[in-house]
């Protein structure tokens, strides 16, 4: 079953630059929550402490807690490699391991973490994540070619196979569609409607369409200005928030919508 | 699924390997300090009579040395620290530019087939050992390279550095240059040409996609890609025309003055070919004397690396 | 071409757009043929330096294989120099060989391979992978990492020799000696080179890792260091290729014996570029006045250059194995 | 082991029946290093050592006097090869190692220094010029600088000297060769040379380049070089021929070994059983070439362990032999060790205890 | 005045590889082009052939012509050089040089044409462009600053100044928006409209909604299979294709499409 997060008073730094400011943002388990707003306002750096990813940037921190199932992932005795296994993601840009074939690549979570697997349960498991990403037909008769041949959409969705492969509680998306041509768009739709049922999804979209095909809550961040710190304007159902936005900011935005 | 996903979370997160692999690591960096803090303190000990012992016997050996020319350890290593600066800055002007031009050659200009197989060529020529540059230098090149240097001390004499009549045979500083050129360009190009081709090939599309011609894309992306890389390769080139030893042992005729006069023989030395000629027939204190002379070589390379380090830093900042 | 009418169409917008006049920034025809020149001109000076070093690097390897090819042949290397004397055929009908020198410099490179490639690699991997850059101690590694390859390789050879003095015993000179020594001057080569090709791992990679929830260690040990592998392996061939030449270290060192020596860790050994030092120093052999015509006098320098190829070759052979490893393991990025 | 050549028995004499294998089996790894200039010899004495006592391996590291008697010093080499005498320190440094006693020298290796140079017309043509002490002394001081100097021209009038430039080419590293070469200078034309006794070479005349291989290339690449080298060494260059008395001595080793043989040995050397040759430079015995140089084996008259001792006495006794001296003379070239030396190398030798 | 492009019999490949066969097409001057189709089709690579963008790719070369008002560019007497100064290129990835500021990033192109220019011209042009990508509010006060540290979508936006800057003849856009946001992408599709009164532009795109609001011209590219050649299936003006494609395939595309 996904697991539920709570995000409280979370501020996130870039070293001494403060990225984004206090937000507070319940996200309900096997449900997707989508985050629009406008570009660099924040949505991948929210998106990323909670999986603690931005730990990995130099000088990146946080203040505040980000509660999964009611576990503050920032909690001294909490390690975030172990998080990072119960929370998975899948990046803007395609980042296949440039090593391994595309079979490898799929599997790459279990074998990197030790786990030992029969080569039967393997092909079932890649069969499974490349279906999912609606790659296997395109890619079954050369899974031992490298990953990094695909183009930028094929390698995308090898990458969201990679995710799913290791059965992530939360799945944490940022613009996995961006890369994407419409078919491809779809097929990935439908598998986050499919995998919600067991899963937790965070989706970082800019296509308002999808977060409104997709999401049953939608978070909007905003900017109040340039060098300001973005923020959680608006966070609701996503019929209330496309149909009958409570916020003036969100409205004027998604107004502006097209399509 | 469920079940799998427990066998996912009960996995060990290997962070037991990522302690012994951490502390790994900081030993390994901690490491190089305290075996540089072993090579400079052992040199220092052994240097040590030079400072604290018997001063008659140290001048007595450092005019043992220099046949009564110098009489103290400064008068013996300035000279020396003067050829090896000479030399060595000459190489590497003479080699910068023809690395970084191979280097493109290789990176961005001949075709793929012709690039993997002068990449070889490069690196086996870096692998080439000093001696044999030394035998050929030596043997072929002082010979061959006479008449240039006779040309140019004809030509160029005016020029303070060029002034002749050049030496017959040419075992100068001017010769000791082009070979130790030739020993460190390897090196110079194959780190360059590496860093080259690592250049984003986004950036050179940018470029490109401009309308910029090959020569501009190399400025616009792959030369400011490449800067912090060139520096440390020419660092690495310098460092070993420094410490280049057999090559200079077997090509230099020697001398301890502070002359500019590249094309005449027996007018500097370097440090550590110096060393290598006296270390055989040395006695206690003169190896004192000559580890003396290493311990300044040390400190000249820290010099010139801390330096070019501030460079770097600053052109990366 | 059309560029002078632009300025009217496009200040119209309602953006409040400055007023252009692309005329102002067009080329002119000479100043686009001054840029192809350039581009001529440098492709001429880029191919020129490569023709300028090509000369004494061919002539390197044209004197080294016309003056080596001469003695090169099986009874050179199959053995030592036992029983050489002057320019004398020995009764294998050969004049000496260098199978003891071979031997001498696999052994002592492969104990510096073993003694550098682990430290230096691991500290290219604190540099890259652990170290906060800001830090003292990551600052003072890398200026030392720099410093070090300064190190001029006679100090690494008095460095080691006085080391074994002090620890095994005066005047203790052996081939394990000469590996101390030369992995002073590997293991920066080993640090710098590793360091670059971690460096160009792009961070991509580390992400979709650790999204995994793989541990740190792993990322590196399977992802990052797995990426970098050939420029790794690139690397260690040229550090290797550095020291394998080294001389005048292992003069003190590892010193000089004409029969085999297979221990590493006791009594003298020879390697290939002190052989070709020490026959280059003989320079020729005497042929008493009654020598038959096998007597060959300038056997020593003969010797010298055929050795001088062999270290060539195995240089070439090491190479070769680097590129095939660097192949089989190629990483193909799309940078 | 793998490969090694079975030892070669040097050639002509196959005298099986030396003394140094009579009384006992020598066996066991011994390594001695020192002077550069024995290299050549010592490989073949090591040859007919090794043949004689097969399960015997000696080893000698060529690495120069200096490191060769520091090496000896610290106890790590059973022998030590020098171009000079040992200095009275070191001889008092020696009690260290010596189980009793102190180390002693005795020249093992004799080899006449030639004066080599390459002129065109001259020294191609297989010709060799004529010099005194003092003309040559002053051709490598740098006061003669062309070939055809009065100077020279007066010495060899059935030679036509060109104009060309005289290039001087020493040792640029510390050599017991110079020290040999110079102190013929100093002791038969002290007027025309001012310097101290050295290792190094004095002046800033001409070109230096590191050991007798680089005196002898250079002085091949260009027209007009002179320089001094180890007979053996000299190849096709053109040689001089010194003026002993009122006439002009060729470079032999017979030459050189005539000197020796008129000279007397230095009493002021410190120590037991030290046989140290004071050469007589300004000899005037018929045929003797006066420039010679003269190597020593240095060696303890106990030693901490018997076996070691036993084998330096049994080969020093074989290098100091007929035998070992022939073979070293068809190896290196080198000049026999004159019979005048013999007793007192031998009493040196036999003091040596080998229980 | 843009320039019109005739594309005759283009077969293009990466070494022996054959990725899009025989494509036959006429581009107006003044005109929106917009590519579309499934991913891995060859829309970027045949778009790359419009300015010889291919060959620095080691390996690829084409067959068969591409006229740019009449001349082939293929030809053996045309400077690539000069061809890419008339036809400038957006690509799918934000690429701005790293060692350069906003402002230099944008006067780049223009640099290489000219090197004499008045500062007071520079700082226009740079507004100018900015403006038109809309970023300028966003970094008027930062244009010295290095154009690497803007996010993802404000470094797109950064490169499509630096291409308009040079004030091309054609326009080349390879998905410059899947990177942008909407209200970007707006100003973007805005300044596309805007730009098509002087050049030709030929912008590929996921988006069909984006085909639809912009292109004049959409053609449809397609794959038969995995690994065979893509090629040119449909070609019309954007009306047609969208209200009443004259070709099944496509129809079946575009009518796959959402939102
Ligand atoms: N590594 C970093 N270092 C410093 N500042 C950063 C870094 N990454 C992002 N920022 C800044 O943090 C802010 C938020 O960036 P972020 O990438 O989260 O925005 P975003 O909403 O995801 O934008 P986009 O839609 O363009 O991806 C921006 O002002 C950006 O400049
Ligand atoms: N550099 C390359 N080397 C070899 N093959 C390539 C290269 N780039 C692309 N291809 C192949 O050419 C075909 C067309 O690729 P292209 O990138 O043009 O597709 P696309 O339609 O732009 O896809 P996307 O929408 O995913 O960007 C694909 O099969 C791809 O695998
Ligand atoms: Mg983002
Ligand atoms: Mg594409
Ligand atoms: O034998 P020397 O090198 O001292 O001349």
């Amino acid at each position: 079953m996904g697991q539920r997060i709570d995000v409280n008073h979370l501020n996130i730094y870039y070293g001494n630059f403060l990225a984004v400011e206090d937000v507070n943002i319940n996200i309900e388990p096997n449900k997707v929550t989508a985050f629009i707003g406008p570009s660099g306002c924040g949505k991948s750096t929210v998106l990323r402490t909670l999986d603690r990813m931005h730990e990995i940037i130099p000088g990146a921190h946080v203040k505040g807690e980000v509660l999964l199932e009611g576990k503050n992932l920032y909690d001294k005795d909490v390690d975030p490699v172990s998080v990072r296994r119960d929370v998975g993601m899948v990046f803007q840009r395609p980042n296949p391991f440039p090593t391994m074939s595309i079979r490898e690549n799929v599997l790459a979570g279990v074998r990197l973490n030790n786990r030992h697997i029969s080569k039967s349960d393997a092909d079932d498991l890649v069969e499974w994540a490349l279906k999912g990403a609606n790659l296997w037909d395109e890619v079954k008769d050369r899974l031992d070619n490298p990953g990094i041949d695909l183009s930028g959409g094929q390698q995308q969705r090898l990458c969201i196979a990679r995710a799913v492969a290791v059965h992530p509680q939360v799945l944490l998306m940022d613009e996995p569609c961006s890369a994407l041509d419409p078919i491809s768009t779809l097929a990935v739709e439908d598998l986050i409607n499919e995998l919600k049922g067991d899963y937790t999804i965070v989706i970082v979209t800019h296509n308002m369409q999808q977060a409104a095909r997709i999401a049953d809550y939608t978070a909007f961040f905003n900017l109040k200005a340039v060098g300001e710190p973005g923020h959680l304007e608006y966070f609701a159902d996503t019929t209330t928030m496309f149909n009958n936005p409570q916020n003036a900011e969100a409205e004027r935005y998604i107004s502006g919508r097209f399509g | 699924m469920s079940s799998q996903d427990n066998a996912a979370r009960q996995a060990n997160t290997g962070k037991t390997g990522d302690i012994v692999f951490k502390t790994i690591a900081y030993a390994a960096g901690i490491l190089i300090l305290v075996t540089l803090a072993a090579v400079f303190i052992f040199l220092l000990f052994r240097a040590w009579p030079l400072i604290g012992g018997d001063q008659a016997a140290n001048t007595q050996t450092v005019e043992s040395f220099t046949g009564g020319k110098a009489h103290n350890f400064w008068q013996y290593v300035g000279p020396l620290l003067f050829g090896t600066v000479l030399v060595s800055a000459l190489s590497l002007i003479i080699a910068f530019f023809i690395s970084i031009g191979i280097a493109l050659f290789i990176s961005h200009y001949s075709p793929k087939k012709l690039a993997v197989v002068l990449s070889s060529v490069v690196d086996l020529l870096a692998a080439i050992p000093s001696v044999i540059y030394g035998l050929w230098g030596g043997l072929i090149l002082v010979p061959a390279i006479g008449p240039f240097w006779n040309w140019v001390a004809k030509y160029l004499g005016w020029i303070p550095i060029f002034e002749g009549p050049a030496a017959s045979p040419a075992r100068t500083v001017a010769t000791v240059a082009v070979v130790l050129a030739v020993m460190i360009l390897p090196i110079i190009t194959s780190v360059s040409r590496d860093i080259f081709l690592q250049t984003p090939r986004l950036q050179e599309e940018a470029a490109i996609g401009l309308g910029a011609t090959k020569w501009e894309m190399i400025k616009l992306a792959v030369l400011p890609f490449g800067k912090s890389g060139i520096i440390s390769a020419s660092m690495l080139g310098l460092g070993r025309a420094l410490g280049e030893t057999m090559a200079v042992l077997m090509i230099l005729s020697p001398g301890l003055t502070y002359s500019f006069k590249l094309l005449q023989a027996s007018q500097n030395q370097t440090i550590a070919a110096n060393i290598a000629a006296q270390y055989p027939e040395a006695n206690e204190l003169g190896v004192s004397t000559l580890i003396g002379t290493g311990l300044v070589l040390f400190v000249i390379t820290f010099l010139v690396n801390f330096i070019a380090r501030k460079i770097t830093e600053k052109a990366s900042a | 071409m059309s560029a002078s009418n632009a300025s009217a169409t496009v200040k119209k917008t309602g953006k409040n757009l400055p007023d252009i006049d692309f005329d102002k920034f067009k080329t002119t025809r000479s100043y686009a043929a001054s840029r192809k020149g350039k581009d001529r001109f440098m492709n001429g000076l880029i191919i020129l330096a490569f023709i300028i070093a090509c000369i004494p690097l061919v002539s390197v390897l044209w004197a080294t294989i016309v003056n080596g090819f001469k003695r090169l042949n099986l009874n050179f290397l199959s053995y030592n120099m036992t029983g050489v004397v002057g320019g004398n055929q020995t009764p294998s009908g050969g004049y000496g060989g260098v199978l003891h020198a071979i031997i001498g410099t696999l052994e002592i490179t492969l104990g510096a391979m073993i003694i550098s490639v682990p430290i230096g690699l691991m500290c290219a991997v604190y540099l890259v992978e652990y170290a906060d850059r800001r830090s003292k101690l990551a600052k003072s590694v890398s200026l030392l990492v720099d410093v070090m390859s300064g190190i001029p390789s006679i100090v690494a050879g008095l460095f080691a020799f006085s080391m074994f003095t002090i620890v095994a015993g005066p005047g203790t000179i052996n081939g394990f000696e000469g590996s101390v020594a030369l992995s002073l001057l590997m293991i920066p080569t080993v640090v710098k080179t590793s360091e670059e090709m971690l460096k160009v791992v792009p961070n991509d990679l580390r992400e979709a890792s650790y999204a995994l929830g793989v541990s740190k260690q792993r990322t590196i040990t399977k992802i990052v260091l797995r990426t970098a592998l050939p420029g790794i392996v690139s690397g260690v061939i040229l550090a290797i290729a550095r020291v394998i030449g080294e001389t005048a270290p292992l003069l003190m060192t590892a010193g000089y014996i004409a029969s085999t020596n297979v221990n590493l860790f006791s009594g003298q050994m020879t390697t290939l570029p002190v052989f070709v030092y020490q026959e280059y120093s003989k320079l020729s052999a005497n042929c008493p006045p009654g020598a038959n015509g096998t007597c060959v006098p300038d056997i020593p320098m003969e010797r010298s250059w055929a050795a001088a190829l062999v270290l060539i070759l195995i240089v070439l052979i090491l190479n070769l194995i680097g590129r095939w490893v660097a192949k089989v393991f190629a990483v193909k990025s799309d940078r | 082991a793998c490969g090694d050549n079975t030892s070669a028995s040097s050639s002509n004499n196959s005298g099986s029946s030396s003394d140094t294998t009579t009384t006992e089996k020598i066996s066991g790894q011994f390594s001695g290093a020192g002077a550069s200039s024995q290299q050549a010899a010592v490989e073949a004495w090591i040859a007919g050592y090794e043949s004689a006592n097969s399960d015997a391996k000696v080893a000698y590291n060529p690495s120069g006097s200096g490191a060769g008697v520091s090496t000896f010093l610290t106890g790590a080499t059973a022998w030590a090869g020098s171009d000079k005498a040992l200095a009275d320190d070191e001889v008092e440094q020696s009690k260290a190692v010596c189980a009793s006693g102190t180390a002693f020298d005795v020249p093992v290796y004799i080899s006449p220094i030639a004066i080599v140079f390459n002129l065109k017309g001259v020294s191609d043509a297989g010709k060799h010029i004529n010099l005194d002490a003092d003309t040559a002394a002053k051709i490598f001081d740098g006061k003669i600088t062309k070939w055809n100097d009065p100077a020279i021209a007066d010495q060899n009038k059935d030679l036509k000297l060109p104009d060309t430039a005289i290039t001087v080419v020493h040792r640029s590293d510390k050599s017991g060769t110079t020290q040999n070469f110079v102190s013929y200078f100093k002791d038969v034309a002290p007027d025309a040379w001012p310097y101290d006794l050295s290792e190094n070479w004095p002046n800033e005349v001409g070109q230096g380049a590191k050991g007798t291989s680089g005196v002898i290339s250079t002085v091949k690449q260009a027209d007009g070089t002179i320089g001094y080298a180890d007979f053996s060494q000299v190849g096709d260059l053109g040689t001089a021929a010194i003026k002993v008395g009122s006439k002009y001595s060729e470079i032999s080793a017979d030459a050189g070994s005539k000197v020796i043989a008129d000279s007397k040995l230095d009493d002021s050397a410190k120590g037991e059983n030290r046989v140290v040759v004071k050469i007589n430079h300004s000899t005037e015995a018929e045929g003797a070439y006066p420039i010679v140089l003269v190597s020593y084996d240095i060696a303890c008259p106990a030693y901490k362990d018997a076996n070691t001792a036993k084998f330096v006495k049994s080969w020093l006794t074989y290098v100091t032999s007929d035998e070992g001296q022939q073979t070293a003379a068809s190896a290196a070239g080198s000049a026999p060790l004159p019979s005048s030396l013999k007793d007192k190398i031998d009493a040196s030798i036999n003091a040596i205890q080998t229980k």
